[in-house]
């Protein structure tokens, strides 16, 4: 018997350059098939290919042995592949059910069958044990998470018939990066779930970048780089070392930078008192400069929300507030940043970077915006900023755009040193970075840190925060729920974190 | 000033939230406007010693709403998948002189085949200069504006063809005080409605304007949607055409720069709610806000108010409601 | 799959097509009457051009107008009076007059407009004065007249925006009220009378017969007109051809301006280069005859004989630089005369059933009578409103 | 995925390529120019004597002034509807404040049309970001009203004529040969690309590139907006002076010069939605089109098919514009700085 999905040599190129050479990898029934390999390495391209949105230049896709090559996505569809974005392709002012059946619509004597598409879509979600949402709920009106849900049963919902409105046929399934956006407790909830998919004998693609993840859930993993196909092994026979090793070529040494010794802590760079506003309160924050503080939380618990506010995005309403002795009126991003604040956000591609100015424009934006008169740092000084950062480009005048995302990431990095802060917020500073990049920029933040600045951390990975952190706060509910030496371990962070079931608010 | 700008991606709302949005839609909006500009046209002309409510006054206002009101509703359609035309007026007064020509030399049914066809070819035209030349739709129908009127001018030296007075009846009849051809703007606007609301094309127009590359993702066919909403746009405006032919018993080359059906469609659609980047608004809303002009103008009209001054107004109105619109979609941060 | 798509609003639009055509079953007779601008066009101007009514029209510019000299606008040529005391206005109690006016869109509107109000604001009798504006709306014209028809009008004065469109409008109206009809026609004769003067191939012909004479033979003559398809410009344009045609002269561009001053101006310019010289401008309104006199100084070289229209900026260039120029007029006094129809209609008296007022011609001679000091440059000098109260500030000029 | 090319050579870009970035993406506007500009010295030998040029470019620089200032709230992501309306009523207002002061400087007027300029493009600013009303709509209402409003005060008619020495700006030369329309273009033309590469001009792009990114980066977005809307009503004012200067009163002097002013700036190659294009290129674009226009003149193209050849053109040289900049960017997109995932 045919494997579910064979993908033999399958090649690639954008006018000469080669993105994907002879790419093979197969897919059984009911099996979870990791996908890794640091950003560019061609994961991206390679799905892309297989949901119909590139054509191969060479190579074949067998589904259940019969070949078929596709021009348009909903061709991938009819062939039973669905694939759940790591950007969310959800239309925030139409229903979820809309959304669900959105490019197979069914179809009953010329009109849209609504009641079958909402019938269909609540039942799906029941299945999937997800209670929160009605299928006639608009999109914008949902958290994160849940959008996540809906794009999973909107993948799941096949080609429908006319006759059988909502019949899944959906035979592969393909997960890009699917707990990106998850709150750890979320992240097993899809766990159960993607088992429960494979009990029904579903393939399942499973690409990210959570090694453990990864180990957690799938029978084999595939290592991709640079476009070829490394090697593909049974999960229980090889380790973090051996993959890692694959994906970047290289052993990658500790992992983590060493932590601030005591006398590297000076006194505090930003205090907070008491400060809060519709999202948190109560907060009473020092970061001292020459410290990593970490802050851990579920989805929701406030943790961003802290973040924004330290950065006067989503300014405190209540508590004061003070940088380097003086006291700061919470108000704009303008006076945090006059006062030395720095945020690099979440959302690197909206909110991050101007993805088709240069590096060099990016880099200076925000000197230009706020410290007019004194001239931003041009040439060589620029040069040397963007050496510190070790980013890796085709010049300054490259568009941010092409940048991967753990170069974008540096860019951002860059545009926030060139104004010369003393405190520096990170949110989910690694997230969607690759592994080569990742521990690039965790060398890098220590530095900061080192060289005097104050330095936050807001991040869902705890090894990283754990890793990275001289401190961790841990928030629940909007408040500080606690304080973590170095070292803490997962446990002792997870039971602050839910201290008190509160799971349902918090997502 | 920045805080628009700032709001976080997604704060989560209460369902609740979504009950009053209901109310809140521009859509019902724009007729609660509608109403309450009758209303205040009534009590003024009234003081000012006038009859509003008068049978002809209202034959008046609804013939009034026809022509502008079926371009509005083929606007609606281009608008909703994200894209626009401003080639509309050219193609009205392409139409009305070929409607007038064929009915003049052939048969009433022929001219109206005729002519939806030519607005499907120029539509089909549009649509396929903005998705595969990849021209952005502002300029791309811009140009075949240009081209249809350098067509009109090279061909036309003024009014021509003759309509039969049997077709004149749709322009000029009315049963009571409604005029027959509004029910042929109900109609057209009934069917785009239906389109929207009920099949896969009006499903996938939606989607399309909403978020062209989500949309793509999904596997719909968003190059075809967008061309079809295209057609869709200039078989209303060949309807216009027809309508105004009847009406004007002629072919009249400028009926519709003269009238800049071009830029009051778009306006009456924004008025009417829908958005203009596309994915959000729907027919009904469209239609409000053509009643609103129409029965602006009127009002005007009864007192007699200076023709400038009325732009002056009108502009004043349209930038008002739009901004009202944004002030509701802020408060739920959609 | 589209395929089905489509089909629906086809359909839609067909039932709605059809929808409009049961209503109208009605046998096709044709009340409207065919008329020139009804037949198909073939794209030339050919269509406007009637030998009898250009024949006509030459011989009116010769004929002795009746009435008072001083006021062109109560003359009248070749008058067949036609009897109205249908229409006397019963009882006493003052006139409710109404006027369905295409548009304000032009200066020359705009003068004819104030001049009409001044006009009316000198007979007390007028109690009550409706204009509803049309903004160059066809549509919205023909529902002005039929709401004005049902304003209790004693009279109802109508300025057509396109001759063939508002006929059906027009003929709706004469059934419930006496109806004049002014400036440009409509295809029927409904109207109680029809007031305008004698006509664009006049107007054309003056102009192009004056370029006759004053340019040498084989002179390179420039056609400026404002756009095609309207009508009253179609026939001067059509007038002067036939001189053109005639004469010795070549006729190098004919270019459209769309009344658009500086484009008038970078038309000649260009001409002007790409010709070498021109030895005339021909133009088919005044509106940018000025711009046209520019071009030629700007190029540094002697204006050629010009014709223009009796607007003020052109009369007054003609002066200053001493310009070989005529400048034939379609006069704004005509907006008097459909009020004084009105009243005498609404009196029983009889009046002629095509007023057909004449059309002076502002000459190197008759240049100073007309040409007015302290008017604005858009004012056209034959608004016959010089005599009139609130003269000249009315018409945004100084004393 | 990354080159390992070693920083310090990758950061100092080839000189072609500072070029290229200045001209920006109009790369395919500056063809059709010069494809124009030969066809005009071909149809007519003469075109390039001195004066006879300096005559064409004295015609263009309303449009390229038009087109620089529409390029400011272009490329910051708006719409600008109601320069067409500003020159229109910039004229009229002109004239009626010569009708009422005969003796007024022009001096004193021309600033008064500068000031009256930047207050519309100031309520446009505000309207469009304070009050959240798209651009086209609040600049299509402005229209209205200013057309409106303008034709209300004067009663349809402007009472005065522009004099000389208002006019001269649009008309005069400097030193008998040099046209000041000229300099005022190149003055506004050099202006607007000092702008450009301001910090000013940095922050107006990434404004129009990524709202978000800017304002979280301390950029005043509104204000921003507010300025470029700001500067492109002068820049219609500017126009108005030169419009009304060449050609005299005229009641329809901006009629169409809005959709003029942005098929100019699409032809350089900008992006309508912002945060793409160079104000050269836009500029660039705008004397294309006049180029077009005069050789539509010279070439004595039958005047009514004269727009449907513009119509064609324009389409053609936007969806060539279109296809190219498409191809470089998968090209680029491929290219070893990384797929972004």
């Amino acid at each position: 018997m045919p494997a579910l999905l064979t993908m033999r040599n399958v090649s690639k190129s954008f006018l000469g350059v080669r993105v994907l050479s002879d790419v093979s990898l197969d897919l059984e029934a009911g099996e979870v098939h990791a996908l890794v390999g640091e950003n560019g390495a061609g994961k991206s391209t390679l799905m892309k290919v297989l949901a119909g949105e590139h054509t191969p230049d060479s190579g074949t896709i067998r589904i259940d042995g019969t070949e078929h090559s596709f021009s348009h996505p909903s061709q991938a569809q009819a062939a039973g592949i669905g694939i759940i974005h790591q950007e969310f392709a959800l239309l925030p002012h139409r229903t979820v059910a809309e959304n669900v059946f959105l490019g197979r619509e069914p179809v009953r004597r010329g009109r849209v069958d609504r009641r079958a598409m909402e019938e269909r879509t609540a039942q799906l979600l029941t299945e999937l044990g997800e209670h929160g949402i009605t299928p006639r709920t608009y999109v914008h009106d949902l958290s994160v998470a849940r959008q996540q849900t809906v794009e999973i049963v909107k993948a799941l919902v096949g080609r429908a018939s006319p006759k059988d409105p909502g019949a899944s046929d959906v035979r592969v399934l393909v997960m890009d990066e699917p707990t990106a956006p998850l709150a750890d407790h979320e992240v097993s909830l899809l766990h159960d779930l993607v088992h429960r998919l494979t009990d029904r004998g579903l393939g399942i693609l499973y690409i990210s970048h959570r090694l453990r993840e990864v180990f957690d859930l799938s029978r084999r993993i595939t290592v991709l780089k640079d476009g070829r196909h490394i090697t593909t092994v049974p999960t229980a026979e090889t380790d973090t070392d051996q993959v890692v090793r694959a994906m970047v070529g290289r052993e990658l040494g500790t992992y983590y930078p060493p932590r601030a010794r005591p006398e590297e802590i000076g006194d505090a760079a930003l205090t907070v008192r008491g400060a809060g506003n519709t999202r948190i309160n109560g907060i009473d924050l020092d970061l001292r400069a020459g410290e990593v503080t970490g802050i851990a939380g579920l989805q929701g618990s406030g943790r961003t929300s802290l973040a924004r506010a330290l950065f006067g995005a989503a300014p405190f309403t209540e508590g004061t507030m003070t940088v380097a002795g003086r006291t700061l009126r919470p108000g704009s991003p303008r006076q945090a940043i006059r006062a030395g604040i720095a945020l690099v956000t979440e959302d690197r591609k909206a909110e991050g970077l101007a993805l088709r100015q240069s590096i060099r424009d990016n880099a200076l934006l925000v000197t230009r915006a706020v410290h007019a008169r004194g001239r931003p740092p041009a040439g060589r000084a620029l040069t040397g900023l963007l050496e510190r950062v070790t980013l890796q480009s085709r010049g300054e005048d490259q568009q941010a755009r092409y940048l991967s995302g753990g170069n974008q990431q540096k860019v951002v990095i860059a545009k926030w040193l060139a104004a010369g802060p003393r405190v520096l917020l990170f949110d989910e500073p690694t997230r969607g970075v690759d592994v080569g990049a990742k521990s690039a920029i965790h060398t890098l933040v220590r530095e900061l840190a080192r060289d005097g600045l104050a330095v936050l951390i807001v991040s869902s990975e705890l090894p990283e925060l754990i890793g990275m952190s001289d401190r961790i706060l841990v928030m629940a509910d909007g408040r500080l729920a606690g304080e973590l030496p170095a070292g803490a371990d997962e446990e002792d962070i997870m039971r602050l974190a839910t201290g008190g079931d509160r799971r349902e608010d918090a997502v | 000033m920045t805080d628009t700008a700032l709001a976080p991606p997604q704060p989560p709302v209460k369902h609740s939230a979504v009950r009053a949005s209901r109310l809140t839609d521009p859509a019902v909006g724009v007729w609660l406007a509608a109403l309450a500009v009758t209303l205040l046209g009534w009590l003024v002309v009234t003081l000012d010693g006038g009859t509003f409510f008068s049978r002809a006054n209202i034959v008046v206002i609804l013939s009034n709403c026809v022509a502008l009101g079926l371009v509005a509703v083929g606007q609606t359609a281009v608008i909703l998948t994200g894209s626009l035309d401003l080639s509309v007026a050219y193609l009205i007064g392409l139409g009305t002189l070929v409607a007038a020509e064929t009915m003049e030399s052939g048969s009433v049914f022929g001219a109206i085949l005729m002519v939806l066809a030519l607005s499907a070819a120029v539509g089909l035209a549009n649509g396929l200069v903005v998705t595969g030349l990849k021209v952005n739709a502002f300029i791309a129908t811009l140009g075949t504006g240009f081209i249809l009127r350098g067509w009109i001018e090279d061909n036309y030296t003024g009014p021509a063809g003759k309509v039969p007075a049997s077709f004149q009846r749709l322009g000029y009849d009315r049963i009571g005080p409604v005029p027959v051809s509004v029910f042929l703007l109900v109609a057209v606007a009934l069917a785009l409605w239906v389109l929207l609301k009920h099949t896969r094309l009006g499903h996938h127009m939606y989607a399309t304007g909403g978020d062209e590359h989500a949309a793509r993702l999904s596997g719909v066919r968003t190059r075809r949607t967008v061309v079809l909403a295209h057609v869709l746009c200039s078989l209303c405006v060949g309807a216009a055409a027809l309508f105004l032919a009847s009406r004007l018993g002629a072919g009249a080359p400028w009926a519709g720069t003269e009238a800049r059906y071009d830029l009051e469609s778009i306006a009456a659609v924004v008025l009417g709610g829908t958005v203009l980047a596309g994915g959000r608004g729907g027919v009904a809303g469209t239609l409000g806000g053509v009643l609103v002009l129409a029965v602006l103008d009127s009002v005007f009209n009864q007192l007699s108010v200076d023709p400038f001054f009325k732009n002056v107004v009108r502009g004043v109105v349209i930038i008002a409601a739009v901004a009202l619109y944004a002030r509701r979609g802020s408060r739920r941060s959609a | 799959m589209n395929r089905r798509r489509l089909l629906v609003p086809a359909a839609a639009l067909c039932a709605g097509a059809l929808l409009a055509s049961c209503s109208s079953d009605a046998p096709p007779d044709s009340p409207a009457g065919a008329s020139k601008s009804a037949d198909t066009s073939d794209g030339k101007d050919s269509k406007f051009f009637e030998q009898a009514e250009y024949d006509r029209q030459m011989k009116l510019m010769d004929t002795e107008p009746e009435g008072p000299d001083a006021k062109p606008w109560e003359q009248m040529l070749e008058p067949e009076m036609t009897d109205t005391a249908e229409y006397k206005k019963k009882g006493s109690g003052g006139t409710h007059l109404c006027f369905s006016n295409a548009g304000v869109f032009n200066p020359w509107r705009q003068v004819g407009l104030k001049t009409m109000k001044a006009e009316v604001k000198q007979h007390k009798e007028i109690t009550k004065f409706t204009e509803l504006d049309a903004q160059g709306k066809d549509d919205k014209q023909i529902s002005d007249i039929q709401e004005l028809t049902g304003k209790g009008c004693d009279a109802l004065i109508v300025s057509p925006n396109t001759t063939a469109t508002l006929t059906p409008a027009v003929k709706e109206a004469c059934g419930k009220v006496p109806v004049i009809v002014f400036d440009r026609g409509v295809e029927t004769d409904c109207a109680v009378t029809f007031v305008n003067p004698i006509g664009g191939y006049a107007y054309g012909a003056v102009a192009a017969d004056f370029l006759v004479d004053k340019v040498k033979p084989k002179g390179k003559i420039l056609a400026l007109r404002i756009s095609p398809g309207v009508d009253v410009l179609e026939n001067r344009w059509s007038a002067a051809k036939v001189a053109f045609d005639k004469s010795e002269l070549d006729v190098v561009d004919v270019k459209f301006t769309d009344g658009d001053t500086s484009k008038a101006k970078s038309i000649v310019a260009d001409a002007i280069s790409r010709h070498g010289q021109i030895d005339g401008v021909w133009m088919d309104s005044g509106a940018t005859a000025v711009a046209a006199v520019e071009a030629f100084e700007d190029a540094g070289v002697d204006v050629p004989p010009i014709t223009g229209e009796d607007q003020q900026d052109f009369l007054e260039a003609w002066k200053d630089k001493k310009l070989t120029a005529i400048a034939p007029a379609y006069p704004t006094f005509q907006w008097r005369t459909p009020v004084i129809a009105a009243l005498r209609i609404l009196d029983g008296k009889q009046v002629p059933k095509e007023w057909k007022l004449p059309q002076p011609t502002v000459t190197q001679d008759t240049l100073d009578t007309y040409l007015e000091d302290g008017m604005p440059p858009l004012h056209y000098a034959m608004c016959g409103c010089d005599k009139m109260p609130g003269f000249p500030e009315a018409w945004g000029g100084k004393k | 995925m990354t080159t390992t090319a070693d920083a310090t050579t990758a950061n100092q870009p080839a000189p072609h390529r500072r070029i290229a970035a200045a001209l920006g993406t109009g790369a395919p506007v500056y063809g059709l120019l010069v494809v124009l500009l030969l066809a005009l010295a071909l149809t007519d030998p003469g075109f390039y004597e001195p004066d006879r040029f300096l005559a064409f470019v004295k015609r263009a620089a309303p449009l390229v002034i038009l087109a620089a200032g529409q390029y400011l709230v272009i490329v910051s992501g708006e719409f600008d509807l109601s320069v067409g309306a500003i020159v229109t009523a910039g004229v009229v207002v002109a004239a009626e404040l010569y009708g009422s002061f005969p003796e007024a400087a022009w001096l004193v007027v021309t600033l008064a049309l500068l000031l009256g300029g930047a207050v519309v493009g100031l309520v446009n600013g505000l309207i469009s970001t304070a009050l959240r009303v798209p651009s086209f709509i609040t600049t299509l209402g402005m229209m209205l009203i200013l057309e409106g409003a303008v034709f209300y005060w004067t009663g349809g008619s402007p009472h005065g004529s522009l004099p000389e020495g208002f006019r001269a700006l649009g008309r005069g030369t400097a030193f008998g040969w040099l046209p000041w329309a000229v300099l005022a273009c190149l003055a506004a033309g050099g202006l607007a690309f000092w702008l450009m590469r301001s910090d000013f001009g940095r922050t107006l792009i990434a404004t129009g590139d990524s709202e978000r990114t800017a304002a979280l980066a301390g950029v005043r977005v509104h204000r921003v907006r507010i300025i470029a809307f700001v500067l492109s009503g002068v820049a219609a004012a500017l126009a108005a002076v030169l419009v009304g200067g060449f050609s005299g009163v005229s009641a329809q002097a901006g009629r169409g010069l809005e959709f003029e002013a942005i098929t100019a700036v699409v032809l350089g190659g900008v992006v309508l939605g912002g945060g793409r294009g160079s104000v050269v290129a836009a500029m660039a674009g705008a004397f294309s089109l006049q180029a077009l226009f005069t050789l539509l003149n010279l070439q004595g193209v039958s005047g009514a098919l004269e727009s449907t050849v513009q119509g064609f053109i324009v389409i053609a040289a936007v969806g060539l514009g279109a296809a190219d900049f498409s191809r470089l960017r998968r090209r680029r997109h491929s290219s070893p700085g990384g797929t972004p995932s």
